[in-house]
This record gives structure tokens, C-alpha cells and sequence, in this order.
């Protein structure tokens, strides 16, 4: 997959934005293609859930909007289920596993990836705070839309001096899952 | 509304506190100017995902309501069990 | 202050439409920066508080918008580049500070990165709703120039055109970002420092005797000057002859006034910037600008997919309004069609230009959320049906 | 009743949960402002709140009674209007340190100069909280924000002096670890006639206090509690909030004065004698 | 509060415009003003405090012009009718309280007498140069009313008129006076209240549980509200729904703002009002308003009375704007000039709604005086030509 | 120089007479500061006067220095981004009592509260003197004017106590009565590095002393001479200009503390060291 | 004369404005024809010129302003001067003989009348500032333009109370003056 | 542009002051204010009518300017005889 829509939903303080931002920055510039990441504020601007449309092209992307998902990445229950009914048949879906229970909103075809990344971090590292790393990393080796080295240095110039090590860890974490919840398709 | 409440009735018991629990966030206030200890603040999560307080030791409260005046959230009060010094 | 290469950051970026907004005016020659607080501009200031310190530039956070609109004109009159930046509320605030640069001939540029109103409205929310105000907010007869990017590599490189334009014409320039190009991420590529062609300050070496700050020798600008100088000047926002002394006469007003509106409005066509595609023979073209001309990029490749000829127009400047090349592209199509994230202000510039040479329709909303695609297509089939 | 405050009739109690975050102080000034105009006995229909633009100007619609939620700094200017033309109602703007001290600060000082009858209540968590977390006139020096990412390098408003060089008649300054006494003092501007200034002093965990890593909300109530000290009654003189210094609180001014209104009334009446005709707007 | 008879001036005076105006809003029943002194609008409050005190009403000078366009808002709100009085720069400062008026369905009216611009320009002449600020000056779509008297007289009639409209539409109404009419003194007749119609704020009936601010219960105005009248309202420049709470979602925007600017501009043929004389087979008609109507009724007279078929249309309403009407006219004439002291405002509407069906062609100056009217019978000569 | 002030060429002499009335005090405060530039030494082309819009306000159309006639109420803001911007130069605010205090209040505190390096000379004349008079925040109580055709019934700001409380570092009050002090103080202020406000009482013989028949210009000019006491050094406490004290005129208030600028650098030297590169602005 | 055009010009202080509501309310309410007045406002704010504009006719007036004068009067030098050459043909010139020395710019066949008000007011009150009304005074002596009772009447609603005697008088002063300081025509 | 000097270059007097007479406006704060009553405000007017101040007692002038610092009008200055003291 190298062209695809992709919406990232959580919570404020998950790092949804962080990780829009690792993916985009990934593509646009460690692989010189095309990419817009747009956030959604939150109707009231305190604690609310926000999200991210990432695009992901070969070529200049001239409509940044996501309308329907080929990727849907989900951190928290209230995301899911505010955005789970814009993934598109055939999609993937790549959530929290320990926070997420998906439903029969899931469209046929799509493939459900659960990664239960907290606990993954927190055994880790001893911290909750790296967890979308994990997820991206999955995200980047169910999907291949963009390679793991670019990934990478997109993390080193995103994410704040003295966390790079961590945070690459964590998505490598994620990347090296081999087993993550996977329910078979199409259930 | 009242979601959860310890004590109440208990004429043994000089206070109780009232709780609605899906508008605590947690912020451990009421645990930490209760004068007299009496809460804590425990695992248990509402649907929001903050912690809740409980009154750990019911016998230490006396139904002050100082809990309910820190509350930022209005979702805790403390009630006296003698009615005449209810406010 | 450090100038050129030192300070820029060439190269590529993933960065949204306030950063880039923000790095294109550092790249313009921007130092002096004076703003308020306001959702969604408030990245672009907030930008330039990290970036200036470390690069001899000054980013003030004023104690309201009215004096944000004016603090960094008294920067530009001692010789700095310098700008404000806002959204709908605080933009309406400026109001005055616009006429008065007008007035002035103050090299200032306006960034108002537009959230939906009325009012408060919808804080975190694009829209396009204040760009009639962007020509019409002031009081009186004026000149302005407005511009609006359409993309965040837009938003670095058209703050350079609006300094330069700000230099060049000596008038008010308002960048008209909305959020949705001021709050997108996208790819950015800053150009090396002799890449970027900047209009500097041309500070007049005449000797003070020879010299009046609003004395057109040239053209219709007069030469700029700055404190200091030596140039002894005055200025007011009152009715003034060249020499900026104030002139209460009929006369100084229709010369003044008429050139401040002419230095802009007789030069359309040098400051007027569209771009247009498949307009030629077309069924039906849509006119848009901002973050809707993609949309209408998108629409109208859907439609072409399908065998419907329609054409393109994205106004890249909205103001001086160029009637006459919209008028042209009437002529060369059957249908026009204008998207804007509004209640229909554009439209009506153009429904003027076009005189009833073919029929105007437009395609809005209140604000809040950008267009989809789909109402495009649906209009585009609708008026061709 | 029995559960004042939780359930009680002076808040729209469908829109709880409110906005504000975990352990804002915000929510802990509205708390005690209720009870305090709980005790001062004032009919609900008879008080009347204004706010400006902000996380507090969010108050406004939270209070069930006849709330207005205004333009950023301009709380004042439309209280005045509605306060004048309601006599018989008490007027209370409710806004931040931001959108009072900042764009609204000569509003601040001119109703406080006339005496306009009318209660402030100024919530200072040393930020502007809903845009995210910029430098106000009261963040104390050397402390990051969103606009001073190096530090505010600015000097700080004094607002109880400000307000008292105005002549504000009623003047203090609490925290809101400071329930009972905030409380009180909330009460007694209640009943106060003539222009009162509350600064409410605020934990803002999420902006304020995450960008300069102060901890949780209980941090800086701890600060508040073990930095106060109370003098009440005193004038406002050294009471600056400088870094490293007492924090003082109290209810540092209370004196009578003509209010706008009567200075009003009884000019005309000495000039106008039975010609003149009272304004009473709407009783 | 005197109400009625003894407080009307009833019988004949010699008064200028502005102190007309302060009378008429008197005859309102406006008892609220703030403002903030300005050339040439002064008088207007200064009358009004010498005359409030005696008639039970208040006039409040405020520290500035952002303050004294939001506090007799709050009077309005109290249940009082008020109004601000300003002059262009003043103008500009009151745009974003206009924009919260608008969202807020505050019954309020806004009077500018329009001295010349821009900035500071000439203080103490006239211009007609804010018209288009008033309908776009403020962020956001919004819809306002805007009424411009020709004489004395008509300062006092139509000032009753902006307060009915305020009242009827729960909106901004500005009333667009210019320094001429406002210092112009002429005979003015100030009726006897039975002969004066006034529309009297309508206080909602119903009981709390059954009322919502902004909920329209028939045609498209809510029922107002007062403070302390038990409903407990809440208010908000925000996004809101039907109760006055934030709604921070493009539905609630949507109906919101469409109801906003419908409720004025669907109206256009309730609110409208203009004077036509003879249009019907006419080779010309000048369009014109406010002081600069009398000047095109002077020259019309005179080219007709050298034979030329021309008409006048004066707008008296020029918010919301007639397109069909003007559409109509151009349908019955040859030619349509439109007179108007600024360099093309209103004639860039008349040229929109007349579609090319006839040519449409300017005559003004930058302000600072009233044209002559040999400039409108050379124009009219010339296009006949 | 044979003819100082007269002819000086700190004045535009082309423009001259100027536009204000037989005996108004605008004339003697600006005769009193060009003898204050003189004195200061302070080259021509160093000096920059910003005024606001008003009587006062014209005073930058008649000084022959780089002058800027802005917008009413803003003469602050674009004098803090001039002298910002060219730090070799001495800014200078010129302007009326309502300009600065009513309509520009909140730039006065603000600027006053950063302690921006300038020098704001407020000719306090009582009244809007350009606009015809109305009341302004200094109208003494009862005093008419034209929007207060009864009397003033609001109470006045106590400017000296307000820009202390704000923190300036450099604070006047004189009258034109008292020239020789004015010019002495100005030349200070002109020294002084940090904000520095001078209130300059003055006649307004048009329309304030002929609305409130006081008589002819000397009358007040005696007026300022009999009732001012003369107190230098000692703060502002007690210097109100209530109806019937005495006028307490003097230099109350001259400290040095870190200009807005020096805050400025200093804090950004502390916090990014050799990275901090210093706006210049122009030199 | 029952419609024109007139010019009235002086220094700000001169009652100039007075002037002309007196006469345009004499004919307005007390005859119940029409006229307006317009006073232009001097170029800067302070003690500069003022002129006044006052027509007068039997039916709404259109067009309020003067374009060819038929009656200027005339207070001050710098007024005259400003103001003369918009004197029409045939017109009236009425201008305070002490202060103003008419020249040959005085159009044709126009009657000059001069009128030592300011003299005649100290001589009769002891004090200069009612002499506008005895300007009016002889303006309707000589022109017919208004009724006498109409303009004293209209005296009495426009001037301060208290001064209403002494302006009644003064009007009567002018109105009565047998030999003002006329010069023959058309010299 | 100096229309009106008296007692110049005079070495027996002290002082003398220079007029501006088109720019006097009669104010008299010269006079009033001369510490010396050396001004008098005099008949005669400039062409804007105003009455213009006048050195009645050269001898009393001692050049001391005091009329000059209360001038609002920039028409007035006082110069001392000797040089040295001239400022
Ligand atoms: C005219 C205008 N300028 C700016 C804003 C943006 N704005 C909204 S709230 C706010 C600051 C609020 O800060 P404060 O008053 O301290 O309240 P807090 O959120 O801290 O409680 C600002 C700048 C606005 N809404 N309107
Ligand atoms: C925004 C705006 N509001 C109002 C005015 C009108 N105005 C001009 S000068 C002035 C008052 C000046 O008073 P002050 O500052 O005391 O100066 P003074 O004339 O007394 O010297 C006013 C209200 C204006 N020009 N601009
Ligand atoms: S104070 Fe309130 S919100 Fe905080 S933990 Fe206790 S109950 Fe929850
Ligand atoms: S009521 Fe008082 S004692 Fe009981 S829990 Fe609350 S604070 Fe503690
Ligand atoms: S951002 Fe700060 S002030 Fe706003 S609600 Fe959150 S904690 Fe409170
Ligand atoms: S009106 Fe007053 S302040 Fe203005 S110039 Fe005249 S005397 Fe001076
Ligand atoms: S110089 Fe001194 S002594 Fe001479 S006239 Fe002037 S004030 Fe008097
Ligand atoms: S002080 Fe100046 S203006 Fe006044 S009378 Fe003397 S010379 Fe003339
Ligand atoms: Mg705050
Ligand atoms: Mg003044």
C-alpha cells in the first residue's frame, strides 16, 4: 500500500498528532513523496478526543481530506467509535487492543489488527507515554505504506531531544510484533 | 444522579459523602483537604477513565463538605448525619 | 540582525501552513512581529517567539489587537519589516490599523488565518468569511492588496509575495489564510536564501530638502523613508499633502485618496495572480481560492473523468479583483460556478465582472468545514443538466 | 435541599460535566461562588452573570441564571449597560486574568474608576488556558509559555493595586485553596455596594503548569497553602505577587463610596431638581 | 421612565440632522445610549445629555468606542432600547460588536455619520464612503440593515424606523448618516406620539420551560427575552443552539448562520424602501442616496427641464440591497448613473444586480464635499451622448 | 543660536502660527519641551515624537523631528514598536488627557507595566479640546462639559498614583504655570532610561474655562500658581486633584529598573546564551 | 425677496452660526416656508473662519447649498474675502463697515450696506457680542426677506435665556438703522 | 521675522525682548508672568486682530526670558545684554 487514507483517533495527550506527524514526515521527506496530515481540534478545546487524516500519495495530494479511510489507527473506545464507520471495505484496522473492543460496525474485508501497546510499553519501559510508537510500528509493517528506515529518521527529527532512543524502540517494539490480536478477516 | 454515597443513614456515622461519579476527573482534591483522612483516592475508573475517591474510612468523616467545596467538578459533597447541622 | 542564509531553513519540511507562514516571513526579511493571541493564528506568533531570538528578529505579544495592528508600524517607520497576524475577531479589531497603514502608505502586511464567524462562531473551525471584509472592513476609501494560499508551501511562498507587494505598493497587504491551510501539514520546500527574490526597503537618499515621504517621483509610490534618516518627516492619518502635513482641502483629498486607491486598483494587472486550467471551450468553470480551489481541483478532475468539459480558475490574489479576466473567461465558457467557504461573497465580484455574459451560480456554506467534493460535482451536473 | 451545590439550582445542571480540565481551578472558584451567592440570599432571577472569552469566561454558561457570554475584554462594558438598566438585579462579570487585565484592562480600570456597581471576579491562572497557553500581564517572570518559550521576561500587574490606584471600593485576593475565605469574601461583594475586584488565584494544570513543570493541581495548591499569608483589611501596598515573596492574600480594601449611579443621582437632583427623571431602565 | 407625550417635542422645528436624530430615537423610545465623542456625530449624544435626564434615560460617554458599542447591549439585554452614535473611525473599532449583535439577535442600532476617510482623513466633511464597511465590515457572514436619511427630517423618521427594524428583526440596524444631513439644518416636523408608529420590544409570555432564546417559533425571529425576566437565558457569540449553548458542530453553524443572514436578506422586499420618479421609458436614471440624492433630484430636474428623459431612484434602504428592483428599473431605462460620494461603493452593487442589461456609470469624488450638480447633468449629457 | 525656541530648529517654522487658541496651554508645554530637547543634547535626528489624535495630538505636526501623527488612543503602541526598533533614538508620546487615558488607558498601563523606554508627556487639559469638549477621566467633579451639560458626576483618575501602581519608574505632575520645573523635569525624563509619564496641567481656555466660566487663560495660570504645593521625591500617595485640596505637583517618582528591552536580553541571554542574537532593529 | 441664497461669513465667536438659525427658523417655523443652513466647519478644528448657508424659499429645498449667493453678509475681513466672488450679479452685500473694506471684486449692480454693528452695540449695550443681530436687523430691513415678528419671534426660541431682551433690541438697532454705511450701486 | 525688537544692543539695559508679532495671539502671559513688569499689553494688533504685548519699561527687562518660557505662541523671547549669560 503506497497511496492511502489514513485517520488516527484518541485521546488528547495519546499522541495522536505525533503520530500523524512521524507518518507524514516519513513520507514527504525521508522518502521525498506526497503527504498532508491534517488534526481535528476537538468541538470544545479542553480533554476532548482528537484526530488526524493522513494522506499518503505519489503524487501532490490536492484534497487533504480524509473520505474514506483505507486505514483506520484507533487508540481509545470514544475514537473508534466516533470514526470507525468512515473505513472503507477492505481497509485495516489497527487498535489498542487492551482498550478497544471493536463491534459489527466493522466493515467486510478489513483486515483487525489489535495491538495492546500500553501494556506492551509499560513492560517495556516502565511508561505508558511511547505507545503510539508501537502502533505506528505495526502500522508501518502490516501496511507497508512507508519504509521503516524512513520511519525512523522521521521519529529522530520529531520527537523532543532525549526521548529519540525510546521512542524509536517502541516503534521498532511495534514493528517486530508478530503476533499481534489478529482476528481473521472478514468476521 | 447520586452515584455512589458511603455511609449514609448510619446513625453510628457523624458524615457521609455523596459522589456523582461520571463527573469526577479525578483530580484527588477532595482526598487530599479532607481534614480528616477519611477518603482515598482508589483504582476504580468511570467511564471517562478518571479515578474515583472513595470514603475509605467512613468512620473519620465527619460531613464537613470541605471535599465538596475543592471539588472543581461538583461531584463530590459531604453531608452531615446530624440534620440540624445540615447546611 | 542576521540576514540571508543564517537564518532560513532551506531545505524540505513537514511542517503546516503557520509554520511555513511564519518561515516565509522570516525569509521575506520579517523582524518585527506584534500580535494577540487567537485561535487558529496563533501557531504563526508562537513560531516566531521560539525562531526570532535567535535571529536578531522581536516577536511582542500586545496587550490587544489594536495595538498589535499598530505597534509593528512603528517598527516599519524605523526600517523593519513587520507584520500582525490574527483571526476573525481580532482582524475585525483591525479595522482601523488597516485604514490608518492605508493612509500612511505603511508597508504592512495583515495575516488574518480565517476561522468561521460570526463572532466567536466556531473557533478551531476553516472558513472563508471575511474576505469581502479584508477589502471593505475600513472606513472610507482605501487601496489593499489580498492574497490566499491554497497549500502550506503556499503560505511560506505567497508571505513573501505579500512583503514584496507591501514594499513595492506601500499599502496594506492581508494574507487570507483560512485554518484549514493554516492548520494542514504538508510537504514545505524552503528555497535557498538567493532563490527567494525579496523586495528590500528602498529608503530614499535624497537630501532632506529634496525630499517629501509622500511625493510621488515615480509611478504613483512614493519613495519610503525611515526615522532616523535624517529626512525629518511627518505623518498623519489626516488628509495631507506631500510633505505629510495635514491638508484639510477637498483637493488633498481627491489627489490623496484617489492615488492611494489607484497605486493598487490601476495596477491589477501586475498584482493580480490566478491560475487556470481546461477554461478554453469549456461547459463550465469554477472559480475558487484557498483550500476550496482544491477541493474544485478535485471536483472538476471527477467530472473531466467523466467526460464533462469543465475548466478550472483559482484566484491566487482576491483583491484588486480583476473583472476583466474573469469577464474573459465568461466568454469563454457556458457556465460559472464559484466555491468559497461562505455565504457567497466572492461570487458576487465575479456575478459584477461578468456582467450576465453567462450565468453565476454559486456553491457555499456557513463556515465550519470545507466543502466535499461531491456538492462540486453535484452542482457542476446540476447547471449543465 | 439536599445536595446543595452538586444538584444545585444555580447551575445548568444538563451541561455537567463541564469543559474544564482535571483539577482546574476554574471549576473550585465556580464552587465557592455558588455557595457564596447561595448564602447571600439573592433570588435566582435577580443575579445576572457576564463573561468575556476564555476557559473562565466559560462560567457564563454554566450558572442557570440569566448569563451572558460577551466578546473577548468586554465583559465589563456590557455589564455596565445591564447593570445600570436592572437596578434591582446584581451584576457579576466572571472572566480571566487574560481577557480582564489584557485586551479588557481599560475596561478594568475605567468601571472600577466610576464605582459602577458590580461584582468581578477575576480567576488568574497566570495564562491565556483556551488558546492554548500564552503569556498574560500576570505570569510571573522567568515562567515559559506557549508565546515566551524562553521565559516571560515581563514585568507583572499588581491587580489588586491597580485596582485599588483606580478606586475600586472593594478589593481582594485569594486562592482557590482559600475555599471558606473565598467564599466569604465572595459574599460580602455580593452584598457590597460599588465596584469589587476578586483575584482568584488558579491552578491551569494542563498549560500553565504542564509547560513549566509544576507537577499536579495538588502541587500548586500546596504552594498556595504554604506561600499565603492573610492580611486583610490593609491596603494593597506589598502585595505584588514577585517571584520568591509572601503570596498575600485578604480582603485588602472594603470602603463606601458613592456608587456610579448615586454619584449620578445626586448630581442631577442638585442640578435638575424635580426636573430630573431617574433612569431606571427595567424593574 | 417618561414614556410618550411629554416626552416628544411634538410641532415644527429648525434643527440640524443629528439633533433630529437624537429626537427621533427619543420618539423610539430609545432611554440607553453609550458612545464616545466623534466628529461629526457629537451632537447626536450631546443632545442626548441634556435630554435624558429629564425624560428618564441615560447617556453613558464610555472610555472608547469598543466599550460604547457593547454596553448599551447590555442595557438592550436588560430590556431597555439603546443605540451608539460614531463616525468613521469609530465605526471601525464597533465592527466586532456589530458581528455580536448580529450573532447574538441583539436588537441594537448603530449610527454613523460618515465624515471622510480614510483614517483620520477630513474630520468635519462629508463623505458617503462607509457604506460597503457596513455591510461587510465585521468578520463572518452576518446579515445587518442599513437605512441612510437625505434630510433633517428624515434623520428623525428613519432613526424610528432602525428601531423598529431592530426590534421586528433582532438584528444590527445601522443608520448611515453623513456629516450634511447630520450639520444641514431644515425644518423638521416631529409628530404627536398617536401619529408615530413604533414597534415596542416583545418580552416573551412563555414560561421558562417553554422558552429557548434562539428558537424560532414562527417566521424566523426568536421571541426576545430581558434579564431577569425568569427565563434564565444564556447568550454566547459562539456557535449556539436554540437555548443559547455553544454548538461546536457545522450543523448547529449552519442553521445558525443561514437563519442569521436569511432572516434579513430573504426579507428584502419588507425592508426595502425607495423613492422612483420618473424611471418608466426613461433614456436615464440616477441612482443615489442620503445627501447626494438631492443633488441627483436637483440635476434631474434640471436635464429634464432642458428635455431629457431622466429618472431618479433614491435608496433609502441600502441593506439588505434590492437586486430585483434595481434589475427592473434597468429594465425600464437606457442608462443608470449612480451619484454617490466615494469612489464607487453601492455602484459596484447596482452593477451586479443589473447584469449587463443596461450600462451602469459612476459619478464621485473622494469625499470631503458634496458633488455639484452640474457633474451629474455633464455625466448624464455625456452618456446620452 | 541667536533665537532660541523662536526660531528653533526643533520647530517646523513653515507651519507656524500654529492651530491652537490665544492662551492655550498646548503652546507653553511644547515651548517648555523644545527647551528641554535643547538642553538634553540629544541630536535632532535622535528624537521621535509619536502623538495620538486631539489637540495635544497635533503637537508632532509642529516639532521638526521624525513625527507621527497615528490614531487616537494607539501614540503608545507604534512608539513601542519605533523605540524598539531604533534604540539610539529617544521616543517621545505627546498627547491630550483623553487620547492617553480614556481611549488609550490600556496601552498607558501596559506600557507602563514593561517599563518600555520612552517618555509620555500627557497635557491634561480637563476636556477633549479637539472633539469640543466633552467630560474626559480627569473632568474635575461637577465640572461641565458638553456631554456633561449638569456637571461631571464621575470620579477622575489619579494619574501619577495609576502609572505607579503600573510600575513606571520616572513619574510627574506639573502645570504650565510652572515652566521652569517642566522644562527641568522633561530634560530628566529625557535622561531617564525606562518609562517615564509627565502630566502637564494646562488651560484649555476655549472650551473647558468658557463652559465653566473660569474666566480668561491668567485665571487658571493663577489658579495653578495659588493652589499647587510643590513635592518632589515622595511617591503619589495623597496627590489626587480632588475639588478643593491642594494640586500637588513634583517629580514623585524616579527609579532606574531594567527597561522592557534589558528584561528582554537579559532573559534571552540567560536562557539560549551565544545563540541569542539581539534585535537591532535599525541603528 | 421671498427665496435666496445667502452667505453668512465671520470669525468663529461672531454669532455667524446664530445668524443664520435665527433667520432659517423665521422662515422655516414662523412663516412656515422652508429653508436650511448648513455651517461649514473651518478646515482645522480652532478659531479659524465659519460660514453659514442659509436658503430660503417657498417649497422643500433640494438642494441645500449655495451656488451663486444673492445676499452675503459679510463679518469679518478674511470671511469677505473668502467669500465674495460667490456674491452673484445683482445681490446684496452686507458687511460690517468697521472691519471690512469691500473692493472691486463686489460683483456688479450689487447694493452694498455697511453697517457699523460692532460700534452701534457698544455705544447702545457696552458690549460687542449681540452685534450679529443687528446685522440680521438690517438684512430684513433691506432685503424683505423674512417678516420682522417672524425673526423675533424666532430670537426668542434661539438665543440663551436671559439675553433675549438685549437680542431683541439689537435685531430692532439694525432693523431700524435709516443710513447704513451704504455705498451707490453697481460702483 | 523678528517684527519688533526693543531696547537691542542698548548697553545700558539689561535685557530686551524679540517679538514675532504675526504670531502673537494676545494672550498676556508674557506680561503677567515678566518678573519684572517690564510688558504691557499694548492697542495694537497684529493682522489677526490680536493685541500684542509691548516693552513698556526697557530698563525694568532683564532679559531673563521668563516671557519667552510662557510664550504658547513661540512670539516672544527675552535676551539678556551680556553675551556670556545669553543661553
Ligand atoms: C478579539 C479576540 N482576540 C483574541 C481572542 C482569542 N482568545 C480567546 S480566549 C483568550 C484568552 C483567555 O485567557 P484568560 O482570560 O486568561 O482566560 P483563561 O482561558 O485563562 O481562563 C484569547 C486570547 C478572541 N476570542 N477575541
Ligand atoms: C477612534 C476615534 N474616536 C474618536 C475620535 C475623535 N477624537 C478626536 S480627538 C478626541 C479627543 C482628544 O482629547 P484629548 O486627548 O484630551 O486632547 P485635547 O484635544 O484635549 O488636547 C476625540 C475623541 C477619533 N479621532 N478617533
Ligand atoms: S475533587 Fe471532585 S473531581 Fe476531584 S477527585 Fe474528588 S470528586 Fe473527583
Ligand atoms: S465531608 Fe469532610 S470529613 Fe467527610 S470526606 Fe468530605 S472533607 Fe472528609
Ligand atoms: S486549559 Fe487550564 S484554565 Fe483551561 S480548563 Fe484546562 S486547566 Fe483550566
Ligand atoms: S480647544 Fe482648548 S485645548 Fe484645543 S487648542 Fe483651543 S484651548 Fe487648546
Ligand atoms: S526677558 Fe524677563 S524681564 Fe524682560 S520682559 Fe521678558 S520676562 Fe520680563
Ligand atoms: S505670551 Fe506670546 S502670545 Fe501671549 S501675549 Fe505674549 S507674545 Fe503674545
Ligand atoms: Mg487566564
Ligand atoms: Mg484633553
Amino acid at each position: 500500500m503506497r497511496d492511502a487514507s489514513i485517520r488516527i483517533c484518541g485521546m488528547g495527550g495519546q499522541g495522536v498528532i505525533m503520530s500523524g506527524l512521524v507518518l507524514g514526515r516519513a513520507v514527504s521527506i525521508y522518502e521525498d513523496r506526497w503527504s498532508t496530515m491534517i488534526q481535528s481540534f476537538g468541538p470544545e478545546a479542553r480533554g476532548s478526543t482528537c484526530s488526524a487524516q493522513v494522506l499518503v500519495a505519489d503524487v501532490p495530494i490536492a484534497f487533504p481530506y480524509v473520505r474514506r479511510a483505507d486505514i483506520f489507527m484507533a487508540f481509545s473506545q470514544a475514537g473508534y467509535d466516533r470514526y470507525i464507520d468512515e473505513l472503507g471495505e477492505g481497509g485495516v484496522l489497527i487498535y489498542e487492543s487492551d482498550l478497544i473492543v471493536p463491534d459489527r460496525r466493522v466493515p467486510d474485508q478489513v483486515r483487525r489488527i489489535g495491538v495492546p501497546a500500553s501494556r506492551m510499553v509499560r513492560d517495556a519501559f516502565g511508561t505508558a507515554v511511547m505507545f503510539n510508537m508501537v502502533m505506528i510500528g505495526q502500522l508501518v509493517a502490516a501496511t507497508g505504506l512507508v519504509s521503516a528506515p524512513a520511519v525512523q529518521q522521521s521519529i529522530v527529527t520529531s520527537v523532543p531531544e532525549g526521548t529519540t532512543e525510546m521512542n524509536c524502540a517502541a516503534f521498532d517494539l511495534g514493528f517486530q510484533l508478530r503476533r499481534p490480536d489478529r482476528v481473521p478477516d472478514g468476521q | 444522579m447520586a452515584d455512589h454515597t458511603a455511609g449514609g443513614g448510619s446513625s453510628r456515622l457523624r458524615g457521609y459523602v455523596v459522589i456523582i461519579e461520571e463527573r469526577c476527573k479525578g483530580c484527588a482534591f477532595c482526598q487530599a483537604f479532607c481534614p480528616t483522612g477519611a477518603l482515598e483516592m482508589s483504582d476504580r475508573m468511570n467511564r471517562a477513565g478518571y479515578h474515583l475517591p472513595v470514603l475509605r474510612f467512613p468512620e473519620k468523616c465527619n460531613g464537613c463538605d470541605l471535599c465538596g467545596m475543592y471539588c472543581p467538578d461538583f461531584a463530590i459533597r459531604g453531608v452531615r448525619n446530624r440534620p440540624r447541622e445540615d447546611v | 540582525m542576521l540576514r540571508g542564509e543564517t537564518v532560513l531553513r532551506s531545505g524540505k519540511h513537514f511542517m503546516d501552513g503557520n509554520e511555513a507562514c511564519a518561515e516565509g516571513a522570516i525569509a521575506a526579511g520579517c523582524r518585527f512581529v506584534s500580535g494577540y493571541p487567537i485561535t487558529p493564528s496563533t501557531e504563526i506568533v508562537e513560531h516566531l517567539s521560539r525562531r526570532f531570538p535567535e535571529i536578531g528578529g522581536m516577536f511582542l505579544q500586545m496587550e490587544d489587537e489594536l495595538s498589535a495592528s499598530i505597534c509593528f508600524q512603528g517598527a516599519v517607520w524605523a526600517g523593519v519589516k513587520g507584520m500582525t497576524v490574527t483571526s476573525g475577531p481580532g482582524f475585525s479589531l483591525m479595522m482601523e490599523h488597516i485604514g490608518f497603514a492605508a493612509m500612511t502608505e505603511t508597508p504592512s502586511v495583515f495575516v488574518n488565518v480565517q476561522r468561521a464567524g460570526p463572532s466567536t462562531g466556531l473557533p478551531t473551525a476553516p472558513a472563508q468569511q471575511d474576505v469581502m471584509q479584508a477589502r471593505w472592513g475600513s472606513h472610507g476609501d482605501y487601496g489593499i492588496i489580498a492574497l490566499s494560499p491554497a497549500s502550506p508551501q503556499e503560505c511560506h511562498d505567497l508571505i513573501i509575495t505579500c512583503f514584496n507587494y507591501a514594499e513595492t505598493y506601500r499599502c496594506p497587504v492581508l494574507f487570507m489564510m483560512d485554518e484549514t491551510v493554516g492548520h494542514m501539514h504538508g510537504k514545505v520546500t524552503i528555497p535557498s536564501m538567493e532563490d527567494i527574490h525579496v523586495v528590500e526597503r528602498r529608503i530614499s537618499t535624497r537630501s532632506p530638502s529634496d525630499y517629501a515621504p509622500f511625493r510621488v517621483v515615480e509611478g504613483d509610490v512614493p519613495e519610503m523613508t525611515r526615522a532616523g534618516a535624517g529626512h525629518r518627516i511627518h505623518m498623519t492619518g489626516l488628509t495631507h499633502d506631500e510633505r505629510g502635513y495635514p491638508d484639510m482641502t477637498t483637493a488633498a483629498q481627491e489627489s490623496l485618496v484617489r492615488r492611494l486607491c489607484g497605486k493598487v486598483n490601476n495596477h491589477v494587472k501586475e498584482i493580480s495572480m490566478m491560475e487556470s486550467r481546461h477554461v478554453e471551450g469549456s461547459d463550465v468553470v469554477v472559480i475558487s481560492y484557498g483550500i476550496s480551489a482544491q477541493i474544485a481541483g478535485h471536483a472538476v478532475d471527477a467530472v473531466r473523468a467523466a467526460g464533462i468539459r469543465a475548466g478550472q480558475v483559482r484566484l491566487i490574489s482576491l483583491w484588486p479583483f480583476d473583472d476583466e479576466a474573469i469577464r474573459n473567461i465568461a466568454r469563454s465558457t457556458r457556465h460559472i460556478i464559484v466555491l468559497e467557504m461562505n455565504l457567497g461573497q466572492m461570487v458576487r465580484e465575479v456575478e459584477r465582472a461578468v456582467r450576465g455574459i453567462v450565468p453565476v451560480h454559486a456553491v457555499g456554506n456557513a463556515g465550519g468545514r470545507v466543502i466535499a467534493p461531491d456538492c462540486v460535482v453535484e452542482k457542476i451536473r446540476e447547471v449543465l443538466r | 435541599m439536599n445536595q446543595p451545590v452538586l444538584l444545585s439550582p444555580l447551575l445548568r445542571q444538563e451541561r455537567m460535566p463541564h469543559i474544564w480540565c482535571p483539577g482546574c481551578g476554574v471549576g473550585v472558584s465556580l464552587n465557592c461562588f455558588v455557595r457564596a451567592v447561595e448564602k447571600s440570599g439573592i433570588p435566582q432571577d435577580r443575579i445576572h452573570v457576564v463573561s468575556g472569552i476564555g476557559c473562565t469566561g466559560r462560567v457564563a454558561g454554566y450558572v442557570n441564571v440569566d448569563s451572558f457570554h460577551t466578546t473577548h475584554g468586554r465583559a465589563l462594558c456590557f455589564a455596565t449597560g445591564l447593570a445600570l438598566s436592572r437596578p434591582d438585579s446584581r451584576v457579576v462579570v466572571y472572566s480571566g486574568d487574560g481577557d480582564l487585565t489584557a485586551i479588557g484592562g481599560n475596561h478594568l480600570i475605567h468601571t472600577a474608576r466610576r464605582n459602577v456597581d458590580m461584582v468581578v471576579i477575576c480567576v488568574n491562572n497566570f495564562t491565556y488556558g483556551m488558546t492554548g497557553g500564552q503569556v498574560t500581564p500576570t505570569t510571573p517572570e522567568n515562567m515559559k509559555a506557549s508565546t515566551t518559550p524562553y521565559g516571560n521576561f515581563e514585568y507583572t500587574f499588581n491587580l489588586p493595586a491597580l485596582m485599588e490606584a483606580c478606586g475600586a471600593t472593594f478589593v481582594s485576593r485569594w486562592t482557590v485553596f482559600h475555599v471558606r475565605q473565598l467564599i466569604r469574601s465572595l459574599e460580602k461583594a455580593l452584598k457590597h455596594r460599588g465596584f469589587s475586584f476578586i483575584e482568584v488565584l488558579s491552578p491551569c494544570p494542563t498549560l500553565y503548569m504542564r509547560r513549566n513543570r509544576l507537577g499536579n493541581p495538588l502541587n500548586m495548591m500546596e504552594q498556595f497553602k504554604e506561600r499565603s499569608v492573610i492580611r486583610n483589611g490593609e491596603g494593597t501596598a506589598g502585595t505584588s505577587l514577585e517571584e520568591g515573596a509572601d503570596l498575600i492574600v485578604g480582603d485588602f480594601i472594603e470602603v463606601r463610596r458613592a456608587t456610579f449611579k448615586e454619584c449620578y443621582e445626586r448630581r442631577m437632583t442638585e442640578v435638575l431638581g424635580e426636573r430630573f427623571v431617574p433612569y431606571e431602565g427595567v424593574r
